[in-house]
């Protein structure tokens, strides 16, 4: 017999199927009926505000990245989520630098993928809100003719969008925190309202977050503490203060599904413990609540997720497992 | 800073040296500052009264000449007691017409806005309830967005003859209400907050001004009338 | 019980037991040529007390046991010793070996009753005889059983567990002894308890044997009834390890740093057990075990009794040779057995299989970062975390990865099995284990 | 009661001292790299910032309407000797608490956080009370930038940043995230 | 302290040494009054001021100050003249001075100018003392233009003022919010740290010209 020519590998010789560009692309496929809501609802705009993302974060990624990491999806599901956490009406231009920002600054910087602390795309967004307040808070209607665009996309770059006849209107966040106008929650369901891209179709991202969760390419605990926190305190403050929104309205409106099933799972910023993983989504949920409901801001899921990004690496210390055979009551029979 | 690592003690310098240099120090520096603090003090003085005049100038549409009020003991007085310290009481101004007839009251007051404290200054007339003017004195309010309390000439313009006690409302939405203020479309919390600083401190000056403006035109108008 | 009999966290990876589970073990042929390392247990290597050009007969001791944690070795063959040398050796690199060529047409008859009948030994003699048996564990770790059978005075010892739940995949070994040789298993468990001194023996099986349960269970001699109880265990891997399978069984669990003996448990493989039986009913030393010969990369897999010292090379030549595909040998299971660099390697008495893999197979090398996904943790059943040691590994900070209980770390590979980045955790383990063994960390700075 | 909070919140966490108004910048950058010494850091931090905040408004209410030029030498002056005093009884009474806490007392003396405190808060007017809840939200403030700081260092010491980003330039880009993650604050309380 | 040459002396605080862009010192102003190119040149000015003064001062008076006390009469020292500057520019540029607001009065603990006074000024002649205050000074002030310059243009898209970018160009707020100002020191470090790679690289490939690989990657 002739021998083989053999191959020393370490053990385990056996592993799962899984493998993180597998993880990312199966990510970035869910968000497919996601995106394909956000078409449905703000036409081509939509399509638009995404592929400037998306391209930014590629950009970014290809020149100060490595072309490994360019094709990891990682990048990509970057710049989805973060053209979906984008108001329709914006100029493409914008919505570029955040991907650019988001890669660079939010990723790269750190030491590109798994070693970010904060969650790029919100990142990006955060960093957009505060260069660009007006225009990220300008919130185009869905209206009648699908075809026209939401607002000035095509702004030249670096230049202040025009003046486009566009019917604006505040998000049901907004319509609530401001002038106690409750939005029907139907409506919110399934998201024929005035937001962000990606944040209007509640069901949707629930259904595709549970597929993920199912795969366990995200840790239930996360989305559920986080829904159980606001649930509960919105019931109490509605309970105590009936002009505070109930828990529903709570869940359905704004970011909250879209941050809670898709950003604040994101794996590399958030803990690696479960019981970090409770204490993360509660303080998210407390976070989101806070800043809803006394903060000077309608809408406070991305900066309840990146406050709590901040906060990963000390609940990471805090709640490392207890080891084996460590518990201090153990009997030891001398 | 590396300095107290350095240190090091020379035991031979007798206390009385260390006491003497940082006492020489000590009266050299006092020394300076007295001088030029007497030096400065005139101009930044004059720099403070003529910032308040500017903006008494404006929010009461010229006045011919005011007068400063103190809050003292729940009341308004021109004349403070020998006693009382006018730097730690609250201060409002009455202005005049050229022929002294009154115009109304300059009032300053702050409060927690978006980011920080916001402070303005505003021209009221109690006789009929209106504003005559709101200047923003300080505020660290979002630039191109809330900033616009103070920069944006329509935004500040509406607080020239509102009725009292405001109520803002979104633009599009105004009935014509003579109450009603339009507010700054995405900054809504600062324009809230100029509107709820005028409405708040009116309430906790309002009986005051009252009994001022009762006292202060009565016997004008006698005056007059003789 | 109405407890569910359980441990946490560990992984669930393919069982793979379908190709050998219901093939009946068959002997091997001798060989022309066996090799008998001299360290085949966890200890000291033995010192070989035989001469080159010296004829032994098949059963006769070639090197003795150096101290009380050690094992004498046995040749499985008569022959002529040819050399005593370095060799390759299954745990990786070179070993001492005595290399005996075998007698061609001989006869193969040992010598009568090397080892003693058990009847009317006593406990102190029977050790003694599994000693001279040269009995190690035959679970793959191979610590040598007299060891486990006389408990230190100072702690006292309520349950035997014996440990049938080869939670390895592939491997059939154990499923194969327990199925066809029970009777062994009994006798096994019967001097165990007369050595150890407990009344209670518990054996954990994988419900995915639900024919070796039954077997056991069918022929448990009546006077152990009660004090012997089968039970079956929910399949995960590593339900086999030592501390799971207390946990499970018991629910206690061992504290860190510390034996099962601790906790008043001694743990035995269900082979070693039959073994025990084994030399008293033969006579013979250790000198032959079942292999389990499988993987995509054997073209008959098989249940082998194979004599030890047996080169891998002749194994497979038993089994139909390799396939043009096959890419990889493992010794033991996949999970946490070496692979193999030379087809010389001979089986020792802790081999519970070879494997072949094909490319199809062997996991890629390729690593991605981490991720943070936080797998590794929900896997290691002894709640480390993996992440970070693997990090801390990575920039060699092996003081730091004591202090996160780096020692507590059996190198079960469940980590590196769950890895979506391939990040190899478990060799960094064992490599920074080896690392401190060499250099122990620094006390720390008061 | 409200307005109290509000002090407290917003020096905390609106307008954080260190993340917004760039106060005790030199250990957020410094000695920001463990999680130990930071939080010791900072909690000897909200102590010596209560000792400034009385003496502040001891010498705002008592001295300086006399000689307002002196404003700047006497605080620093009054708030350094008074922290040496306070360390050198801590170190009398409870050398565990000095170990703890105390050789951090003379790196605080010098920051600048605490002569930022006595300003601000005589430039706000605040009384002994608004001043106190000023100081300890300023010190929890100080406190949570420079622990979340740490954490994030240690975790980013195994990273693998660019060569070109290791240091300053890397400690820079996260204090400007977590500038921009607190401004998710603004307008705390204030909204009602 | 080995013997430097007086160019040394100054120019050494403007560039290799820079306060801030390279010591990391006197962070507080740098970030916190940039945000503006105008606040930046006062606070700019202000600070070189009392740096300046306090070193004369200091390397006057340095024989007769004991060790016990030094620390505290140079805080004395710099207090007093940041106290002049502060009541100067409130009679000078009161806006100015309103928008600064507190950092003025914050130059007193600006570790670069203690340091300054402890490295140098206590240890060497009046002159070189000088020298040293001057170009440190004029480093800090360098430091402060650059950062202001930077978030006035991106921040409003203007300078001093005045409109720079024409076109309807959509001010990126941030750079004038506190994030802001993290971020352009960070920027800064990060196009310096470059520019230095660059010039290590240049440097060796002139010294190997022949260097493994250094040729192709440099060209």
């Amino acid at each position: 017999m002739t021998a083989p020519r053999l191959l020393i590998t370490a053990w385990p010789h056996l592993a799962e199927r899984d493998s993180t560009p597998r993880i990312m692309w199966t990510v970035n496929v869910s968000l497919i009926p996601v995106i394909v809501a956000a078409i449905y609802y703000f036409g081509p705009s939509a399509v638009l505000v995404i592929v400037a993302a998306l391209a930014g974060c590629l950009a970014t990624e290809w020149l100060f990245g490595s072309r490994e990491t360019l094709f990891d999806g990682s990048a990509v599901i970057t710049g989805l989520l973060l053209g979906l956490c984008l108001p329709a009406g914006l100029p493409m231009w914008m919505a570029f630098v955040g991907g650019a920002f988001a890669i660079g600054f939010g990723k790269l910087i750190f030491g590109g993928l798994g070693q970010n602390i904060f969650n790029p795309a919100l990142l990006g967004r955060a960093f957009l809100q505060a260069a660009f307040p007006v225009a990220l808070t300008t919130w185009p209607v869905i209206r009648e003719n699908w075809w026209a665009l939401r607002g000035d996309n095509l702004a030249l770059p670096l230049m202040s969008p025009g003046e486009v006849d566009v019917l604006t209107s505040a998000t049901p966040l907004g319509l609530m925190k401001f002038e106690q106008q409750s939005t029907e929650l139907g409506k919110l369901m399934i998201g024929a309202t005035g937001g962000s891209l990606g944040e209007t179709a509640g069901i949707l991202i629930l259904l595709c977050g549970a597929y993920l969760a199912w795969r366990n390419y995200l840790n239930w605990r996360i989305p559920i503490s986080i829904f159980l926190t606001v649930a509960a305190l919105a019931t109490l403050t509605h309970w105590l203060n009936p002009a505070f929104p109930g828990a529903l309205f709570m869940l359905f409106s704004g970011g909250l599904m879209l941050g809670a099933v898709y950003m604040a799972t994101d794996m590399v910023t958030s803990p690696v413990t479960n019981r970090g993983c409770w204490l993360y989504g509660v303080g998210i949920g407390v976070l989101v609540v806070v800043i809803r409901l006394w903060g000077g801001l309608a809408e406070g899921v991305m900066y309840a997720i990146l406050l709590m990004n901040a906060m990963v690496p000390f609940i990471n210390r805090a709640t490392q497992p207890r080891v084996f055979g460590t518990r201090a009551a153990v009997k030891v029979t001398e | 800073m590396s300095a107290p690592a350095q240190f090091q003690p020379k035991p031979d310098v007798p206390a009385w040296r260390l006491l003497v240099t940082l006492g020489l120090a000590g009266a050299l520096a006092g020394f300076v500052l007295v001088f030029v603090y007497q030096a400065t003090l005139p101009t930044i003085e004059r720099n403070r009264a003529e910032r308040l005049a500017a903006a008494i100038q404006e929010v009461l549409k010229a006045p011919d000449h005011y007068d400063t009020l103190y809050v003292y003991q729940g009341t308004l007085t021109r004349q403070l007691p020998a006693d009382a310290d006018p730097k730690k009481l609250e201060q409002i101004y009455f202005g005049y017409h050229a022929d002294s007839s009154p115009i109304g009251f300059a009032i300053a007051s702050g409060e927690p806005g978006f980011q920080d404290v916001v402070r303005l200054i505003f021209g009221y007339d109690h006789a009929t309830q209106t504003l005559l003017g709101m200047k923003v004195l300080e505020s660290k309010e979002t630039p191109g967005l809330g900033d616009k309390i103070e920069k944006n000439v329509d935004f500040v313009s509406q607080f020239d003859g509102v009725q009292t006690p405001l109520t803002g409302v979104k633009p599009r939405q105004s009935t014509g209400d003579p109450h009603e203020v339009d507010m700054i479309t995405g900054a809504t919390i600062s324009s809230r907050t100029v509107i709820k600083i005028i409405n708040n401190a009116l309430q906790r000056m309002g009986p005051m001004l009252e009994s001022y403006q009762a006292a202060a035109t009565g016997p004008q108008s006698a005056e007059v009338a003789q | 019980m109405a407890k569910r009999m359980r441990f946490r966290h560990g992984v669930h990876p393919p069982e793979l037991k379908q190709l050998t589970a219901a093939i009946p073990v068959r002997r091997l042929p001798f060989p022309d040529e066996i090799v008998l390392p001299l360290s085949q247990h966890t200890g000291k290597p033995a010192v070989p007390i035989v001469r080159i050009g010296d004829r032994v007969e098949r059963g006769d001791k070639v090197a003795e046991a150096d101290g009380f944690i050690s094992s004498p070795i046995h040749t499985s063959a008569a022959g002529t010793v040819t050399a005593i040398e370095l060799w390759p050796h299954p745990t990786g690199g070179y070993q001492d070996a005595i290399r005996i060529a075998v007698a061609p047409y001989d006869a193969q008859v040992p010598r009568k009753r090397i080892i003693p009948d058990w009847r009317g030994l006593d406990r102190k003699q029977l050790v003694d005889a599994v000693r001279q048996a040269g009995v190690v564990g035959l679970g793959g770790a191979a610590f040598p059983t007299h060891v486990k059978l006389v408990p230190p005075d100072d702690v006292s010892i309520d349950t035997i567990v014996i440990n049938g739940c080869e939670c390895e995949p592939y491997l059939t070994t154990d499923h194969r002894t327990m199925v066809e040789y029970p009777g062994r298993v009994h006798l096994g468990i019967r001097l165990m308890m007369k050595t150890i001194g407990a009344d209670r023996v518990m054996v954990g099986i994988e419900k995915n044997k639900p024919d070796a349960i039954e077997r056991l269970r069918a022929t448990l001699p009546d006077d152990l009834e009660g004090h012997v109880t089968i039970h079956g265990l929910t399949v995960k891997y590593p339900q086999g390890a030592e501390k799971m399978l207390i946990k499970a069984l018991l629910g206690r669990e061992v504290p860190s740093g510390r034996l099962p003996m601790h906790v008043g448990v001694v743990v035995h493989n269900v082979a070693s057990v039959a073994t025990i039986a084994e030399v008293f009913e033969t006579g013979l030393p250790l000198i032959e075990r079942i292999v389990t010969v499988t993987g995509p990369g054997v073209r008959r897999p098989a249940n082998l009794i194979v004599p030890v010292g047996t080169k891998v090379r002749d194994v497979f030549d038993a089994c139909g040779g390799l396939t043009e595909t096959a890419r990889e040998i493992v010794f033991g299971g996949p999970m946490m057995g070496a692979a193999q660099a030379s087809l010389d390697v001979p089986i020792t008495k802790g081999t519970t299989g070879v494997i072949a893999l094909t490319g199809a197979e062997v996991k890629s090398q390729h690593s991605y970062p981490c991720i943070r996904c936080g797998h590794c943790l929900d896997a290691c059943p002894v709640f480390l975390n993996p992440q970070l040691l693997g990090q801390l590994a990575m920039h060699d900070r092996y003081d730091e990865m004591v202090e996160n209980h780096l020692m507590d770390c059996m190198v079960c590979g469940c980590c590196g099995y769950t890895c979506p980045s391939n990040i190899p955790l478990t060799q960094l383990f064992a490599l920074a284990k080896n690392q401190l063994k060499r250099q122990p960390p620094k006390p720390k700075a008061a | 009661m409200g307005e109290l909070v509000w002090i407290l919140l917003s020096a905390m966490v609106v307008n954080n001292f260190t993340l917004a108004y760039f106060l005790g910048l030199c250990p957020f950058m410094g000695v920001s790299a463990r999680v130990s010494t930071a939080l010791r850091l900072g909690l000897a931090d909200i102590f010596v910032l209560v000792i400034a905040s009385v003496c502040a408004w001891f010498l705002n209410t008592f001295i300086l309407p006399y000689a307002p030029y002196l404003r700047l030498i006497s605080f620093i002056v009054v708030i350094a000797s008074l922290v040496q005093i306070v360390e050198m009884v801590i170190k009398k009474v409870s050398p565990v608490l000095f170990r703890q806490l105390g050789i951090y007392l003379p790196l605080i003396t010098t920051n600048c956080a605490i002569l930022g405190l006595a300003i601000f808060q005589t430039n706000r007017g605040y009384n002994l009370l608004e001043g106190l809840f000023f100081a300890v939200g300023g010190g929890l403030g100080l406190t949570l930038a420079l622990v979340l700081m740490a954490s994030i260092r240690e975790s980013s010491e195994m990273a693998d940043v660019p060569a070109l980003a290791k240091g300053m330039a890397l400690v820079l880009i996260i204090a400007g995230s977590l500038s921009l993650a607190f401004m998710g604050f603004a307008g705390l309380l204030s909204s009602s | 302290m080995s013997k430097t040459s007086p160019q040394q002396d100054f120019f050494r605080g403007i560039w290799r040494e820079n306060p801030v862009l390279i010591q990391m010192l006197g962070l507080c102003p740098a970030l916190a009054v940039s945000n503006t190119l105008e606040n930046s040149l006062v606070m700019g000015i202000a600070t070189f001021f009392v740096l300046t003064g306090s070193s004369l001062l200091v390397s006057i008076v340095k024989k007769a100050v004991p060790g016990e006390v030094r620390i505290s009469t140079y805080i004395l020292i710099i207090a007093t003249f940041v106290t002049v500057a502060d009541m100067t520019l409130e009679a000078l540029v009161p806006d100015i001075h309103k928008a600064l607001g507190a950092f003025v009065a914050l130059i007193v603990v600006n570790c670069m100018i203690l340091g300054r006074q402890e490295a140098f000024a206590s240890k060497n002649p009046v002159g070189r003392s000088l020298l040293d205050a001057f170009g440190t000074g004029f480093g800090f002030i360098i430091a402060m233009v650059m950062m202001g310059s930077i978030r006035e243009i991106l921040g409003t898209g203007a300078l001093l003022g005045m409109k720079v970018i024409p076109g309807p160009f959509e001010p990126w707020v941030i750079f004038i919010l506190p994030p802001g100002g993290f971020l352009t020191l960070g920027f800064w470090l990060l196009l310096f740290g470059w520019i230095e790679k660059r010039r290590v690289e240049r440097a060796r490939v002139r010294e190997w010209p022949h260097g493994v690989g250094a040729r192709e990657e440099a060209a």
